[in-house]
């Protein structure tokens, strides 16, 4: 999947994005439409499909903004405002980066320290495995305010409860992809090392590890775009503090389906790039050890 | 000294502990400071005891399957114990973080709003949406390994709406199909599909080049394939997307009802509980939705280990 | 300068206009404050931010500051910004509610999070059950905005006069369309924003006179911004953070405010006793749900009042 | 000639038939692999007939493209230049019409089935009855040794226990046609004189024609009607050997001039190719 | 008797000395693997002592318990009962001593290491200077013929090559003992005469004691100084047999007719217990 060749793709990936717009365009029509209808009706106004199919794009507040509003919409918030304004999609794209990338980094180094630490001693994985799973049942949104607010009676205010947040969703999948990659050593190459009797820190340094990186940047992957995810979350109780969170619910708040919409975009664009970096350096590392992806 | 000495030890420090917590008034920790030590032994004498539980359960196997829950039950307890000693110890107040003890109180004393509450957002939202959005994701997965044409086009598109966080939809979700359970399971069909889909297709594209090529020899044909080889390779990748989707759904739809719910259902409790500082509620409300998503988690757990009997992470202890 | 923070009830917005006009003008600088404002949110519950002691004073509503006080959070209210109610019902006439006898088996979109309190206490006194049925109403969580009543998903949803209500006029209902219901008019008023901090802090004088320094610049704010609404919403304009409130938006919000300011005739700030026990009452007499069980002792003080008025 | 499989009878001992009706024609065919550091050519012009009922080898160093003629026969591989035949038609034909069975060099055994369900395997694809089924497992893996582990998994057993497995499942079809990548690499001298010998006595009973790749010189004299000695880089056919030994053999051949003979003969075509170090 | 790895010079030729310190010592050892269709005796009452300095092969049909036998000794399978002892010690201590090398049936090359640096592994992890470690790389690559590939990675390799390469990893750290699996399988013929000959002179150079698994009779009478026999269900040991032939060999010995007689008695033994059908 990864080294898709980018000259025989792009014809189906094209096709796709354009038929997706045409059903974009086509629901557009439909919900507004129907809105409209119902609006008109309730005014006991006189309406005709021609009349709703020309003011379906134009609703003031739509059930689903056309695409050329919401790329109107994100022209204006990214390209025609000034990056330092807080109008800006740009600038909120920062605020919310910067707290994922804390939490990344964050959760990246408790996760794997978690994972080597189960790996390595079964009162841990007894004790703690359950209980990180059961971690991650406990809905976020739910303690997010709570994590917020005792941060801050703490002091702790700004980009760090944020990060916290962060951190919680995305050390998960580092750990469990650490602790599978860990133990994903080929049996033949573990019972080599028991033959060299090697200490638990050689066979750490020399094989695990080895074995693990490619679990690890799969689980990477996934954690940066947890990571993204919880900044967004732990940005919606703050309410009013900027970054992509509070655009998302500033605009479920006025009724501004584009300024949703745009704010979604530009969340999953960062989200791909974030994702795309960690492939970057992953395909880095794997040339360095000679280009074999499954070890 | 005898290990069983050490071991009275410690469960005497940790009976100490109990006794010290139940038995005191608010705030003693800020009358006599000095307990603290008794919490910290406590805390060691738990942690000793967990070690001797797992060297019992290598030397004698046949204890394994008890230790296998009383090291977590013991861990949890501590932790549990810890909280309690805190909060009272320290008068915490009980609209910051209420006492264990008072979230297992008014977890009793609701439980058929806690019932109804699971029954509007797991047994209707979560189990709706969850079946619809996996089922989704493993037939479009099925239609990409066949069609190069639909995967090059799915797959760039799957891994970014992946990147989209589902925060998001969930207010275009409940603007769409309404307060009901239906906008909520319409959030997790979102959020289950793409995992669903990207593990399944590598699943389905990870099988052995030896068993494609045996398959080939074959002249079988494509639903041949798909169920005699493709498939079960396949099942360790949708066993982690189905357990990764588990925790994913129960958590879309607490999300989703943020954005408007009827009066019922946890992620309505949970906030509504917030606003109204019954913290113990909302505290409640966690315990069920992580025991529910622990138990879903565990249930799917154990069907992989009886499907995948004979994958190299699950075969018996002697291994090559 | 002594620092002193404040947490809003709400987002930054023209209903806490005042404190920004005074943090704006140099009010509280002038007093000798270093004052912060955190905005507020959706999941953010004053209280509990007052409780973790990352805030001095929480602008809340009294019903819920009660609640929170039964719940052993002792609040004490130090200042009443606003003497009247700006919460209503907006409903559709269309769906045939012309009067609250035409509420039952109709759908009603709600706010929560201790938003909900006086709607109980109005629907226990019409005898409507919140939970459905025949001879209830229907109860929907409200989320952050007014689409049910766009969508067709509730017959009334609730606005507050100077927020919701306006995009419901700019979604593009007319006001002939609607059928309003306000609280200050069906007896079920209670007193909105006000200013609390904990009891315990009431007890040290410095702190009593700091809280004086505060409400006094807070006042001040708040007579300016009755006073120049346009220009105070275009101060709130320059504190939000996430640059979505739109000009026209919070200048209205800071017109339709002023109406609401405490107007006896000790001015802005002054908690009248007779409305603290309207609120109280309404509160009581809420049998099916009940949100207090009995009369609240020193959930006020004019204390605070009366020495910033000495100032 | 393809023997259908519900005629038991059929599989007696048979008149060497249709000897000279070519099976697999190869002409000039040459295979050239792309990888990142070059094109390797793994075949170079190979010119090679096989007629039905023939028992040919391929003997040759390691990486002289054996493996991949044989794929190239049993179209799991395609041809960069030249022509093949299998059965008058093309190999795709030839795997649709599912002429041959394939012995990989692993056992590619599929971990989740019992050895036994292993065998069923082929057998199930091309929709053969149950007790079909059943008396081709039983008769198969009684012949490999493998009747008591019918029950167990593929990782229970030793190496050569698997490789004797997928053997048997390539035999359960019946198949005209055997390609066999050193199917008795992992099997010990007797277990492997036992194979032989069964090879031998199903190849003469049901005059399969049978391609089959060794690294053992006395293997290959042994067993074949034809020698095939290759040389890699580029992978080519070096010299093609028939054997005078006749067609019916047993073990005791091996203390033979003869045998020695034609084993000395392939032991220097192999020789002037060999360069180890 | 262990060679200190920094004295070269007494790695030259050397009597045998302490030919009567027994080695391995194996007493009523059995191994039962639980499976799900009941236990498979793997192991049942073996008996077997080996001394220094002897050269034991351990032949017998696939699935007799040869590797599971060489895995008890290298404390990789715990026996279900009887004693072993390895050096004197448990095969515990002597692993923790990092007393013997093992070669195991697959080569098990780290994929993410040239063939160089898996060679280094070993020494690495044994604490072993760097000059060092790359003298020990250089003979010994040289030794299996791969000083030319010491930089390229495992599956760049064929797998006769791969197999070579995990030799010279063994010998890399000259242990006293070394356990080989099957090292020569996948060699063809020639590679594998010349394998032979080099494993033959380092034994007699340095004195080290090998245990050596083979499926060739040929390749077990050229090496040995003792062969045992093994048989199936149960594995056990049906014969050892020392061998009359002097402990300096060559290629040649393989015309005379003590080799032959030596085969054929091993041969017979092997007969004698196998029924594979
Ligand atoms: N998929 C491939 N990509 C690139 N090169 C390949 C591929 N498969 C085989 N080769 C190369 O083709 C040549 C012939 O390989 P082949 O596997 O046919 O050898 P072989 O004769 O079967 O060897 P062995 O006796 O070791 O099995 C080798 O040089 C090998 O490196
Ligand atoms: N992990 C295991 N689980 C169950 N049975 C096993 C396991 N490993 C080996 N066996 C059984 O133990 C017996 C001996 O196996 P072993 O691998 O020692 O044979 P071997 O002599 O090395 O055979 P080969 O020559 O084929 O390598 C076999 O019957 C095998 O089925
Ligand atoms: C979760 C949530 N809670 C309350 C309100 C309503 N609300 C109460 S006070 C206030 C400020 C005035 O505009 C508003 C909006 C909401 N919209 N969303
Ligand atoms: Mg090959
Ligand atoms: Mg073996």
């Amino acid at each position: 999947m990864k080294n898709l060749n980018i000259g025989a793709s792009w014809l189906p990936l094209a096709s796709m994005i354009l038929a997706i717009i045409g059903i974009w365009y086509l629901a557009a029509l439909i919900m507004n439409g129907n809105q409209l209808i119902n609006q008109l009706e309730r005014k006991k106004q006189q309406w005709s499909y021609s009349q709703i199919a020309s003011q379906a794009y134009q609703v003031k507040r739509p059930m689903l903004p056309a695409p050329h509003q919401v790329a109107l919409e994100l022209k204006k918030s990214v390209f025609d405002t000034s990056v330092s304004s807080k109008r800006s999609l740009v600038h909120h794209s920062l605020i919310t980066l910067n707290s994922t990338m804390l939490g990344f980094l964050l959760g990246s180094v408790v996760g794997i320290v978690i994972a080597i630490g189960i790996v390595h001693n079964k009162t841990l994985e007894a004790s703690l495995m359950p209980w990180i799973i059961a971690s991650q049942t406990i809905p976020i949104l739910a303690i997010a305010p709570i994590i917020v607010v005792v941060l801050g009676a703490l002091n702790i205010t700004g980009v760090l409860p944020k990060a916290v947040i962060s951190m919680y969703l995305s050390f998960f999948p580092v750990t469990i992809g650490m602790v599978k990659g860990l133990r994903a050593s080929d049996t033949l190459h573990v019972e080599l090392m028991r033959t060299y009797n090697a200490s638990a820190l050689q066979t750490f340094w020399k094989l695990r590890w080895y074995s693990a990186q490619p679990y690890l940047f799969a689980s990477l992957k996934v954690a940066i775009a947890a990571a993204l995810v919880g900044a967004i979350v732990a940005e919606l109780p703050t309410g009013a503090q900027g970054g992509l969170g509070s655009r998302l619910l500033s605009g479920s708040y006025y009724g501004q389906t584009q300024q949703i919409w745009a704010a979604l975009i530009m969340a999953a664009l960062l989200g791909s790039l974030l994702v795309w970096i960690v492939n970057l350096a992953e395909t880095a590392l794997l040339k360095r050890r000679g280009g074999l992806s499954n070890a | 000294m005898p290990k069983y000495v050490l071991t009275i030890i410690y469960l005497c420090l940790l009976a100490g502990q109990v006794v010290v917590v139940s038995s005191s008034e608010q705030g003693f920790y800020q009358q006599y400071p000095g307990l603290l030590i008794l919490l910290a032994l406590a805390a060691y004498a738990v942690t000793a005891l967990l070690s001797q539980l797992t060297q019992l359960a290598e030397t004698h196997p046949t204890y394994a399957a008890v230790t296998k829950v009383l090291v977590p039950s013991l861990f949890a307890f501590m932790l549990l114990l810890t909280w309690q000693s805190i909060v009272v110890g320290f008068a915490v107040s009980a609209v910051l973080l209420p006492a264990p003890s008072a979230i297992f109180y008014s977890l009793s004393n609701n439980l058929p709003m806690f019932w109804a509450d699971f029954k509007q957002t797991y047994l209707k939202a979560v189990l709706a949406g969850y079946f619809l959005g996996c089922s989704a994701g493993f037939i479009v997965a099925q239609l990409a390994v066949k069609s190069r044409f639909l995967r090059l086009g799915l797959v760039p598109l799957g891994n970014f709406m992946s990147a989209i966080p589902i925060v998001g939809i969930a207010p275009i979700m409940v603007m769409w199909f309404g307060f009901d359970w239906q906008s909520k399971a319409a959030v997790i069909v979102v959020m289950t599909f793409f995992p669903m889909f990207i593990n399944t297709l590598a699943g389905l594209q990870s099988t052995d080049a030896i068993h494609n090529d045996l398959m080939h020899t074959y002249a079988a044909n494509k639903s041949q394939i798909f169920i005699k080889s493709q498939l079960p390779q396949a099942l360790p990748f949708i066993f982690n997307a189905l357990k990764l989707n588990s925790t994913l759904a129960l958590i879309g739809a607490i999300v989703a009802e943020f954005f408007g719910t009827p009066i019922v259902g946890m992620g309505f409790r949970i906030s509504t509980e917030v606003g109204r500082m019954n913290m113990d509620m909302v505290w409640a409300t966690i315990v069920v939705a992580a025991i529910a998503g622990s138990l879903s988690y565990g249930a799917l757990a154990l069907l992989e280990r009886s499907l995948l009997f004979w994958h190299p992470s699950f075969r018996g202890t002697h291994k090559r | 300068a002594e620092k002193l923070t404040l947490q809003l009830k709400w987002v930054t917005q023209a209903q806490f206009a005042g404190y920004y006009v005074a943090l704006n003008k140099g009010f509280y600088e002038d007093q000798g404050i270093d004052l912060t404002i955190k905005p507020g949110g959706p999941d953010i519950a004053p209280a509990q931010v007052l409780a973790g002691g990352g805030a001095d004073v929480v602008v809340d509503w009294l019903p819920s500051a009660l609640a929170t006080r039964e719940k052993g959070l002792p609040l004490v209210n130090i200042g009443q910004i606003y003497g009247k109610s700006g919460m209503m019902l907006t409903c559709l006439k269309s769906s045939g509610i012309s009067s609250p006898a035409d509420f039952k088996g109709k759908t009603l979109g709600v706010w929560f999070f201790g938003n909900e309190y006086p709607f109980l206490s109005w629907m226990s006194k019409l005898g409507y059950a919140t939970t459905g049925g025949e001879n209830g109403v229907t109860v929907l969580k409200q989320g952050f905005n007014v689409d049910p009543i766009f969508q067709g998903q509730a017959d009334c949803v609730s606005t507050m006069t100077y927020n919701e209500y306006g995009q419901v006029l700019d979604g593009g209902l007319s006001n002939e369309e609607l059928m309003l219901f306000k609280y200050e008019e069906e007896g079920v008023a209670t007193l909105e924003d006000g200013l609390y901090v904990l009891e315990d802090s009431l007890k040290d004088s410095k702190k009593l006179a700091t809280y004086a320094k505060f409400l006094k610049a807070t006042i001040q704010g708040w007579e300016w911004a009755a006073a120049n609404p346009k220009e105070a919403g275009l101060i709130v304009l320059d504190y939000d953070d996430t640059g979505a409130q739109t000009e026209e938006h919070q200048i209205r919000m800071a017109n339709e405010v002023a109406k609401l300011l405490a107007s006896s005739d000790k001015g802005i700030g002054y908690l009248d006793p007779a409305a603290f026990d309207r609120t109280v009452s309404v509160l009581l007499d809420s049998d099916s749900t009940p949100v207090i069980t009995k009369k609240p002792e020193g959930a006020y003080t004019h204390a605070v009042f009366e020495a910033a008025a000495k100032l | 000639m393809m023997l259908a499989i519900q005629q038991p009878q059929e599989e007696q001992v048979a008149p060497a038939a249709n000897i000279n009706r070519s099976m697999i024609s190869v002409e000039d065919l040459s295979l050239v692999f792309d990888t990142n550091d070059g094109p390797v050519n793994a075949l170079s012009n190979i010119n090679l007939n096989i007629n039905e009922g023939d028992f040919v080898s391929f003997i040759g160093p390691s990486g002289c493209g054996k493996t991949t003629l044989l794929r190239v026969i049993a179209d799991l591989e395609q041809a960069t230049s030249g022509s093949i035949k299998v059965d008058g038609t093309s190999p795709k034909d030839a795997r649709l019409n599912r002429l041959y069975g394939y012995v990989f060099q692993a056992p590619g055994l599929l971990p989740w089935r019992t050895i036994q369900q292993n065998c069923a395997l082929p057998m199930e694809i091309s929709g053969q009855s149950g007790a079909h089924q059943q008396k081709q497992i039983d008769k198969n893996l009684k012949m490999v040794g493998l009747q008591d582990f019918h029950n167990k998994f593929p990782w229970q057993l030793s190496g050569g226990m698997q490789q004797r497995a997928s053997i048997a499942r390539a035999l359960c079809i019946n198949p005209q046609l055997l390609l066999m990548d050193e199917p008795f690499g992992a099997l010990d001298e007797i277990t492997r004189d036992h194979m032989n010998m069964e090879l031998l006595r199903i190849w003469q009973e049901t005059q399969k024609t049978v391609v089959f790749v060794t690294h053992s010189i006395d293997e290959a004299v042994l067993l074949s009607t034809h020698i095939v000695v290759m040389s890699p880089r580029p992978g080519r056919i070096v010299k093609v050997i028939e054997s005078p030994l006749p067609r019916l053999k047993t073990l005791a051949l091996r203390d033979q001039t003869a045998f020695h003979q034609l084993a000395a003969e392939i032991r220097s075509a192999l020789a002037n190719d060999h360069a180890i170090d």
